[in-house]
């Protein structure tokens, strides 16, 4: 029988999800300008001290990126499995793992990497010194995908659930709270002149230990959810 | 010390019966909740079991 | 080839069925029967493995499909009540995709032919969100000219198809059946094939 | 041999079992308070620093550290029905959330009244105090998840999964108050001396234990009911006592 | 014919919704708790000195009320219209405008009133006034329905188009700036202790306003998504 | 009652069909006949006001449906490819809601009487979401139960059906029909409706 090699799977998930997003490009476009709204919307609501905003930024800005992945969170699964083409998906004769991994890479491609692109734009904006922005830029870099795999988790056990837009976040945010507190703390230290290298290696071993493991997990989940 | 002393907690009244209350009614409802859940569980058994006679 | 020996299958507290037992060999096709309700459906996704199966064995080429797994699944191809096809794509690209995760890249030209042959000329290039109940349907049948998979498990596959469309399904199960295939589906509508006797199987 | 202790761990026998368990433990529990709330208000002295307010601490802390045990013992128990497929540790599991989310929330709440007359504010953004915020959020979303699937053994398969990936995070979690600025157990709450009173640590010891007790309890009272509910379809539990009386 | 009354309708709908909610309770704790954790979410990323928190207080609630209720607009229509509900609704026999009315309010029951329930919590935890917390509450109060009757137009906009749950947010974000802005400017002025009276004014004649307005036009707006 | 005169309605560019008319009385039935894609759904769509004709006018005692509109939503009941249940919900608070909507309370066992007719015994409480699709189609022609609207709107009610349940829909459709009532449908599957002569209209 025909039986794709694993990367042959796993590029064709890749470009077919990419395929999708681009049929609505506005898709890829709205997370991103989700992510600009949420972070310009502070200042509006906190008022305009730079002091302040300068001290904010970097938080704001992970927050701002937390929220926008959990928002598109709910597109991974939800449409495939509503129009049953996840149900062939668990027939394909390769490992679901693999193209579990797929989707999320796709997803991070779509809803991770423009929010990466755009943050040095928004650091700008509040004033952030450039050592300070490249910290920021590799933090979200090793942090973003993270979210993607551990959202992909969350957004199967949710699957076919109503109100799954929420619960997702419930599930899934406290869970991203580590990434959060390494992804601010590297910029935080980068300001106060301590060690960055610590921080973004606990990301990276973070990054490692979900690439390892959350791809398998979710596969798990999905199988749950479709019983 | 008398008793009104004590309740007073040296005017940290409020903060340490507020936390002891807190979990004394946390604990109380907890407990009624679940006899009360036991108690539907076997009410329902009950229903079922009549139920099926009826049939 | 595909034995299933005692199955029971139960939903929530339900039990559909027990103690099913009936083996399936090539160039057979079984008709799964039953009212609405009786499990036919729930039957063919614990065939697919969707679903755990209460008790017994599923079976294929002697080998448990827990285990198989993945073989399995190279060998069979299933056809549910939902059509599988993203709304967004046009039929060309769906079907491509389709055949490419099945492990097979097919040229357009050949899904060309494919789609025509099953009336969709002039509906290649739409998206598929436009198309008609029959005509989606029929997109999603589509699948089954690309794939080499000799057991095919359909979930009432005529639903929304017009008189001719059904006769050209007759027409495509015949095939396969001459080519040593398997068929095993459900419907609630007549479904003859001609020169093979459609074996019964009743969920009481 | 496991397969026979698999067996004994069957509902029908557990049920009977901790039917009998469930009085010693609930009884054990209530006299261990009374004598923890003793020695606390009326043995322990008064904190040199803190005042009475320091009394806080005996129902603080036993709240505070079980609700991080129950959430790990919940975990285990989730994988070990995930795994083994068990149906009595998936149900013991779903019995300890909601006796730890309140666990968590109690602890929140009488740390927050103690906060307030010692750091001057109800609420700090301190490590300690989010992760225990954190933890009630797992809970919330272990119960959540649950609540929200309606055939129970997808939803105990799912929610394991859910409890064991966030088992990762507890303490992730709780040794973030090493990357961060601490109050909680900072230069403001210190006891007299080095070590506690011996008649404080006696308090906290007996209440945790107590706690303990009760978690034990009230879990127990809940999976019985669990038990009858998602068995509700077979023989034993329609020949019950309770039931046939 | 049997038709029902005005009121009636919007009875029967507003109870249809809640029950439907209520189905799944989690749902209502939910948007609450990701209300919650968004609100904690910001101390976490900024880092914790009380002074810049408090400063930060009203904005941080605002923007995460604002985000709560966005995420929960994906709720409002597209169940309803997935599985032909909302079909069947735009055949009643009677104006749709009301019925469109009903939803909002039930959304609003589900999703806004709750937010304003705990904000004060969150306020206590930002060591927030109380006469600040008063503020905000009322403006919470008088902001959270306008954000549902906007969101409603927004979703009923993006009914059935992929990644609408994006798209809605892009859509509807901006019209909710103002309320935002007064919202938060109602707070300041109480800090500061300017007249707090004027902003509130504002807030509510947006909300009279879109109560006027955004039925008709959510009407409209699924009228032509029907199509 | 219902007049369609000169009707022609288009999908993006494609002309489905035109100068379409037709009228339709008192106690008559109406098949909408033609393949897949050949308008059926489009035409049953329009006549809901869902869709806007290309040309021509629809017209119910004697008034256009686009000024009738709720006068005109009060006499029709539409079923069309989708359910329009709630997924969450049990089939008797379903059924309530939507006779709520349409204007008129019923009683509990009145719903669970006509469940039961609809032959879903026993299945009155579940979530919907766990029915078969045939039983959940089943629900939602129950709808037609508690209807007093003379026309009836139709689009593939048998899908998913099993025998049983097309002859009760046949009784059912015959009972409406003596009531002077109106059906206009389509099908792809036989569906006779004794003593009533069914009136065909077919779209190329
Ligand atoms: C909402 C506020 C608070 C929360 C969520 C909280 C949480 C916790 C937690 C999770 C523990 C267990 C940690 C461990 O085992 O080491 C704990 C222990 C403790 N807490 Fe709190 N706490 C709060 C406020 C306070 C306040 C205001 C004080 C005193 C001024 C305090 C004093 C203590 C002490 C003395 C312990 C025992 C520490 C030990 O033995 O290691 N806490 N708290
Ligand atoms: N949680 C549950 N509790 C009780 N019964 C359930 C539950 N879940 C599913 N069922 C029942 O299980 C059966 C599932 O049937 P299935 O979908 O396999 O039927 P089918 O034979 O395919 O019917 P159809 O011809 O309508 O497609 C239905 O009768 C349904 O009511
Ligand atoms: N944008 C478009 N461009 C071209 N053709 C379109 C467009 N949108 C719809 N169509 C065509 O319009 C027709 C719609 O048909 P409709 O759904 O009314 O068919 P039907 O008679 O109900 O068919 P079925 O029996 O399959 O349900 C289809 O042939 C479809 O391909
Ligand atoms: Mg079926
Ligand atoms: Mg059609």
């Amino acid at each position: 029988m025909n039986r794709l090699s694993l990367f042959g799977l796993l590029g064709l998930v890749i470009r077919r999800d990419l395929i999708l997003a681009m049929r609505r490009r506005a898709d890829v476009l709205t997370t991103l300008i989700f992510f600009v709204m949420v972070v310009s919307l502070f200042p509006l609501g906190v008022g305009p001290e730079p002091d302040m905003l300068r001290k904010m930024a970097a938080g704001v800005v992970w927050v701002a990126a937390l929220l926008a992945s959990m928002l598109s969170l709910g597109r991974m699964f939800s449409a495939d499995y509503l129009d049953g083409t996840l149900e062939q998906m668990m027939l394909v004769p390769q490992s679901l793992s693999m193209l579990v991994l797929g989707k999320i890479v796709a997803h991070w491609m779509v809803s991770g990497l423009p929010l990466v692109l755009m943050a040095p734009v928004l650091g700008l904006q509040f004033d952030m010194s450039a050592q300070a922005l490249w910290i920021l830029i590799a933090g979200l870099l090793l942090g973003t995908p993270i979210l993607s795999m551990v959202g992909a988790v969350g957004a199967a056990l949710t699957l076919g659930l109503r109100g799954g837009g929420v619960l997702v976040s419930l599930l899934v945010l406290p869970l991203c709270i580590p990434v959060l507190i390494f992804g601010t703390g590297a910029v935080d230290a980068a300001i106060t002149g301590m060690s960055v290298a610590s921080h973004l290696l606990l990301l990276s071993a973070l990054l490692l230990l979900a690439l390892v493991f959350t791809p398998w997990v979710t596969a798990q989940a999905l199988r749950i959810s479709m019983e | 010390m008398n008793w009104g002393e004590f309740f007073a907690m040296n005017g940290y009244a409020l903060y340490v019966w507020g936390s002891y209350g807190m979990a004394l009614l946390i604990f109380i409802i907890e407990i009624i909740l679940v006899r009360h859940r036991k108690k539907l569980a076997v009410q329902q058994l009950r229903l079922l079991r009549d139920a099926g006679k009826e049939e | 080839m595909l034995e299933i020996s005692n199955l029971a299958c139960s939903r929530g507290d339900h039990l559909l069925f027990s103690e099913l037992s009936f083996t399936l060999a090539a160039g057979e096709l079984l008709q799964v029967e039953g009212v609405n309700g009786s499990g036919k459906t729930s039957l063919l996704r614990t065939l697919c493995g969707f679903m755990m199966p209460a008790a017994g064995e599923i079976r294929w080429r002697n080998q448990n499909i827990r285990e198989l797994d993945e073989a399995y699944y190279a060998e069979m191809i299933y056809l549910g009540h939902l059509n599988a096809i993203k709304d967004e794509l046009n039929a060309v690209e769906n079907l491509r995709i389709n055949a490419g995760l099945a492990g097979c890249a097919v040229e357009e030209k050949k899904i060309i032919a494919a789609l025509r042959r099953m009336g969709l000329r002039g509906r290649e290039t739409l998206p598929v969100k436009v198309l008609s109940q029959g005509q989606r349907r029929r997109v999603a049948l589509a699948r089954l000219l690309f794939s080499n998979a000799p057991l095919w498990i359909l979930d009432e596959p005529l639903t929304a198809l017009d008189v001719s469309a059904v006769g050209l399904m007759q027409e495509l199960i015949g095939e396969h059946l001459a080519h040593q295939g398997m068929v095993i589906y459900t419907t609630h509508q007549p479904l003859e094939v001609a020169g093979i006797t459609t074996r019964r199987l009743s969920l009481s | 041999m496991a397969i026979n202790w698999f067996k004994y761990a069957a509902p029908s026998s557990f049920y009977g079992l901790i039917g009998k368990m469930i009085p010693w433990f609930a009884w054990s529990s209530g006299i261990l308070f009374i004598i923890g709330l003793y020695i606390g208000f009326f043995v322990a002295p008064t904190d040199v620093q803190q005042g009475e307010a320091y009394r806080i601490m005996f129902i603080h802390v036993p709240t505070s550290i079980l609700s991080m045990f129950v959430y790990l013992v919940m975990a285990g128990y989730a994988a070990m029905g995930l795994i083994f497929n068990t149906r009595l540790s998936s149900m013991m599991a779903s019995a300890l959330a909601p006796t730890g989310a309140l666990l968590a929330f109690l602890s929140l709440w009488t740390g927050a009244l103690w906060g307030k007359p010692m750091w001057g504010a109800w609420w700090v953004w301190d490590a300690r105090l989010t992760s225990e915020l954190v933890l009630l959020f797992l809970y919330l979303g272990f119960i959540a998840l649950q609540a929200a699937i309606d055939d129970p053994r997808r939803a105990d398969r799912a929610s394991a999964l859910l409890a064991i990936v966030g088992s990762v995070n507890v303490p992730i979690i709780y040794f973030s108050v090493k990357w961060w600025n601490t109050l909680h157990q900072g230069s403001t709450v210190k006891f007299s001396g080095t070590s506690m009173h011996v008649a404080m640590q006696q308090a906290m010891y007996t209440m945790l234990l107590a706690c303990w007790l009760y978690v034990i309890a009230v879990s127990l009272i809940r999976v019985r009911s669990i038990i009858l509910e998602r068995e509700r379809n077979t023989q034993w539990v329609t020949d019950l006592p309770e039931v046939t009386k």
